[in-house]
């Protein structure tokens, strides 16, 4: 159980939720989710409970758990258009854009569950992008991608920051991101 | 908002408290009314003209069946009040409702069958008072069953709520669903007591009854809530003081 | 008194229907209170527990 | 990234993409939506061999028959509504989408409606007829059908949603749905039962319409709320 804990964040920052296993990182960005309910405390979004509002904030947010929330029978493109595009109305260029984004290209027409760990892990993140949501609540983003989707991740990442958008990132590993962008959080 | 108070005095250690005080007047008093039901259906009451003194079963089976519903809608009050305004104290309400409820649905089951065997010459009969107290026992087992499987108690106060607001929606639809269904088949139903045609050497005792049950039913929910709402606290100082109070 | 336990013939249906309320309704105060009191068990436990553990 | 941009989607559009999501699903993995129907025609042809099988014999058992087999096949293909949706996380990006859980509940109980219930309606037909209902019956056991697998398909999403995830799943979602499905199989049967006696079915069938009717209302809102508690 957390407690005891308050934070805010700016536009155009990052806080990096980090912490041994099981202290409670995934429980934390569950609560800012909406997924987990606070026995007490509140969570705001631009001023306003998220508890009350809780359309607007969901409409803000990007959320990406543990799991990288695919569907093993449908394609990567396929994915994208059907959970992306619940959300936002998206093209085939725009679905191809951001797989490129991500580095899997080569959209082929391979199903979810024949993908390699890593690989879906980028259609996961690239539907974080399609959403194009200011709020990113991103768990263990980089488990099980390589050196260089690390690197991508990075990309993506500072461009988002830079774009003005905020992102709350549960990871052992260090982002690669200039200080002044990056918040700690270290639960124990 | 104008729920304010009701927030205040569902703070789990003034109900703790006021539980605490009210469960021996209500049991005292379910004694008494229950003593006097007793000796006016047992003693005073006459023989029915029509069915003797098999009748006097009534004065245990009526309550029994009255108890086990109302546990049903008080149960659903609480699950809803704990859902709409996240109350732990009425969800311990709740979850305090649906054991003494169960047992009483089937106490008023095997009343009626026991009535049921000089009345239609068989144990049972597909009567709808019957049926749907037995529809009802199952609701209770769905609701306990959930419970029980849920690890959670937060998550299970939750689940079983909703559970439990449908069950209470579908609960008159059942009811009726089964009187039509019996309507055709039967055409006339044997557990019928017109209250109008009971004298009241018979209704006295009976409302004693109902009352003496629903006083027991209110003794036994409150002290199960009491437990419920210590499992459910996580505020150590109130709690060393609440159980500090009941040693001395 | 025979006569009142005889209960018209109906003692066979009528006693047993009293004998099983007053087993619910004893059941059913044996099971409150060892709830409510394995409550309080479990509750001294986790009070003791994080006095010990402070 | 604003909110309500020129390129946010309605919820009529959402549902709707979601409906086509779960029918490309269901045709890539076939076998596990024809269970369901498998089922009730294996039930179905046991009740002739457990009793007379006279089809005159047969007709009065009929609308039981009919009616406990569909709704165990309905139950039998009510586990599958969210079991895949809940396990990868699809559940969870609804849940935190920012649309109406509720109506997104329902465009799934609508395609799960397709796929297990509507399956059972076509197939009544042949096993009423088998089970010795005049052809005269045949619309009005096709109505009571009809309507009695759209409410509990609805019915039975709240008890998918609350058991969601628990071990024991299947024996308790049976224990939750079933009380709550009594007045569904009396009025349907009844409904059958006069439709092969020839005789009007139109007050159960109102009844019928009626239920539908409320869970179709009520019935997304508990497995919204019961979806999201299963999911913390």
């Amino acid at each position: 159980m957390l407690r005891g804990l308050s934070f805010g964040l700016e536009a155009g920052r990052c806080l990096q939720v980090s912490g041994a296993n099981g202290a409670g990182k995934t429980s934390l960005l569950r609560a800012l989710a909406g997924l987990l309910p606070l026995e007490s405390g509140v969570v705001t979004w631009c001023g306003l409970d998220t508890r009350e509002d809780h359309h607007t904030f969901h409409s803000n947010l990007a959320w990406l758990s543990h799991g990288p929330g695919l569907k093993g029978d449908l394609s990567a493109h396929e994915n994208l258009r059907f959970s992306a595009g619940l959300r936002r109305v998206l093209d085939r260029e725009q679905i191809d854009a951001a797989l490129a984004k991500v580095g899997y290209a080569n959209a082929d027409q391979r199903l979810a569950r024949h993908m390699s760990a890593g690989q879906q892990r980028r259609v996961a993140l690239a539907r974080v992008l399609l959403l194009d949501c200011p709020l990113w609540l991103l768990d263990e983003p980089t488990s099980n991608l390589d050196g260089r989707g690390q690197d991508m991740f990075g990309q993506i990442l500072s461009a988002h920051l830079e774009n003005g958008g905020l992102a709350v990132i549960s990871t052992h590993q260090s982002l690669p991101l200039s200080a002044d962008r990056v918040q700690a959080l270290e639960l124990s | 908002m104008s729920w304010a108070w009701l927030h205040r005095y569902a703070s789990p250690p003034l109900f703790f408290r006021i539980a605490g005080r009210v469960i021996p007047w209500v049991s005292w008093l379910a004694a008494i009314t229950g003593a006097a039901g007793l000796i006016g259906g047992l003693g005073l009451a006459p023989p029915d003209y029509q069915q003797g003194e098999g009748y006097r079963i009534i004065f245990v089976h009526v309550p029994a069946a009255v108890l086990s519903t109302m546990a049903y809608g008080v149960m659903a009050g609480a699950a809803g009040m704990g859902l709409i305004w996240r109350m732990n104290v009425a969800h311990a309400v709740a979850a305090s409702c649906a054991s003494v409820g169960a047992w009483f649905t089937v106490l008023a089951l095997t009343t009626g069958s026991l009535w049921g065997r000089p009345m239609w010459g068989t144990y049972w009969e597909w009567d709808p008072r019957l049926t749907s107290e037995l529809v009802l026992l199952f609701l209770y087992l769905g609701y306990m069953g959930l419970r029980s499987a849920i690890d959670d108690t937060a998550r299970a106060d939750r689940a079983s709520a909703v559970l439990v607001l449908v069950g209470v929606i579908n609960l008159p639809i059942i009811h009726y669903s089964v009187d039509w269904w019996n309507s055709l088949h039967q055409g006339h139903t044997l557990l019928k007591f017109g209250k109008a045609s009971m004298p009241p050497s018979m209704l006295v005792p009976l409302l004693l009854m109902m009352l003496a049950f629903l006083l027991y039913f209110a003794a036994i929910m409150l002290t199960r809530a009491r437990g419920e709402v210590l499992r459910r606290e996580r505020n150590a100082r109130w709690i060393s003081e609440a159980i500090g109070a009941l040693a001395t | 008194m025979m006569e009142w336990l005889y209960m018209g013939g109906y003692w066979r249906y009528v006693w047993p229907c009293y004998l099983l309320t007053a087993a619910a309704i004893g059941l059913n105060i044996y099971l409150a209170r060892r709830s409510f009191a394995a409550a309080v068990r479990e509750a001294r436990r986790r009070v003791g527990a994080s006095r010990s553990g402070s | 990234m604003n909110v309500a941009g020129p390129n946010s989607v309605s919820s009529g559009e959402a549902g709707w993409l979601l409906v086509r999501r779960d029918l490309r699903l269901a045709l890539r993995r076939p076998g596990e939506w024809l269970q369901p129907l498998m089922f009730f025609f294996v039930v179905t042809t046991l009740f002739p061999l457990s009793t007379d099988p006279q089809l005159s014999r047969l007709r009065d058992i009929a609308p039981g028959a009919l009616w406990v087999a569909a709704l165990l096949s309905c139950l039998l293909a009510l586990e599958l509504l969210f079991r895949e949706d809940g396990q990868d996380g699809t559940l969870e990006q609804l849940a935190v989408s920012g649309l109406s859980l509720s109506w997104l509940l329902l465009a799934k109980c609508c395609v799960h409606w397709l796929l297990t219930g509507l399956p059972l309606v076509l197939a009544a037909p042949l096993v009423a007829t088998a089970l010795g209902a005049p052809y005269a019956a045949i619309p009005g056991i096709l109505a009571a059908l009809l309507l009695g697998s759209i409410a509990l398909s609805l019915i039975g999403a709240v008890g998918a949603g609350l058991t969601l995830g628990l071990r024991r799943g299947g024996a308790l979602l049976a224990l939750l749905v079933l009380p709550l499905a009594v007045p569904v199989l009396i009025f349907g049967a009844r409904a059958t039962a006069l439709a092969i006696a020839l005789e009007p079915t139109s007050a159960p069938m109102y009844m019928l319409g009626a239920i539908v009717v409320l869970s179709a209302t009520l019935a997304p809102l508990g497995a919204a709320a019961a979806v999201r508690i299963s999911l913390e």
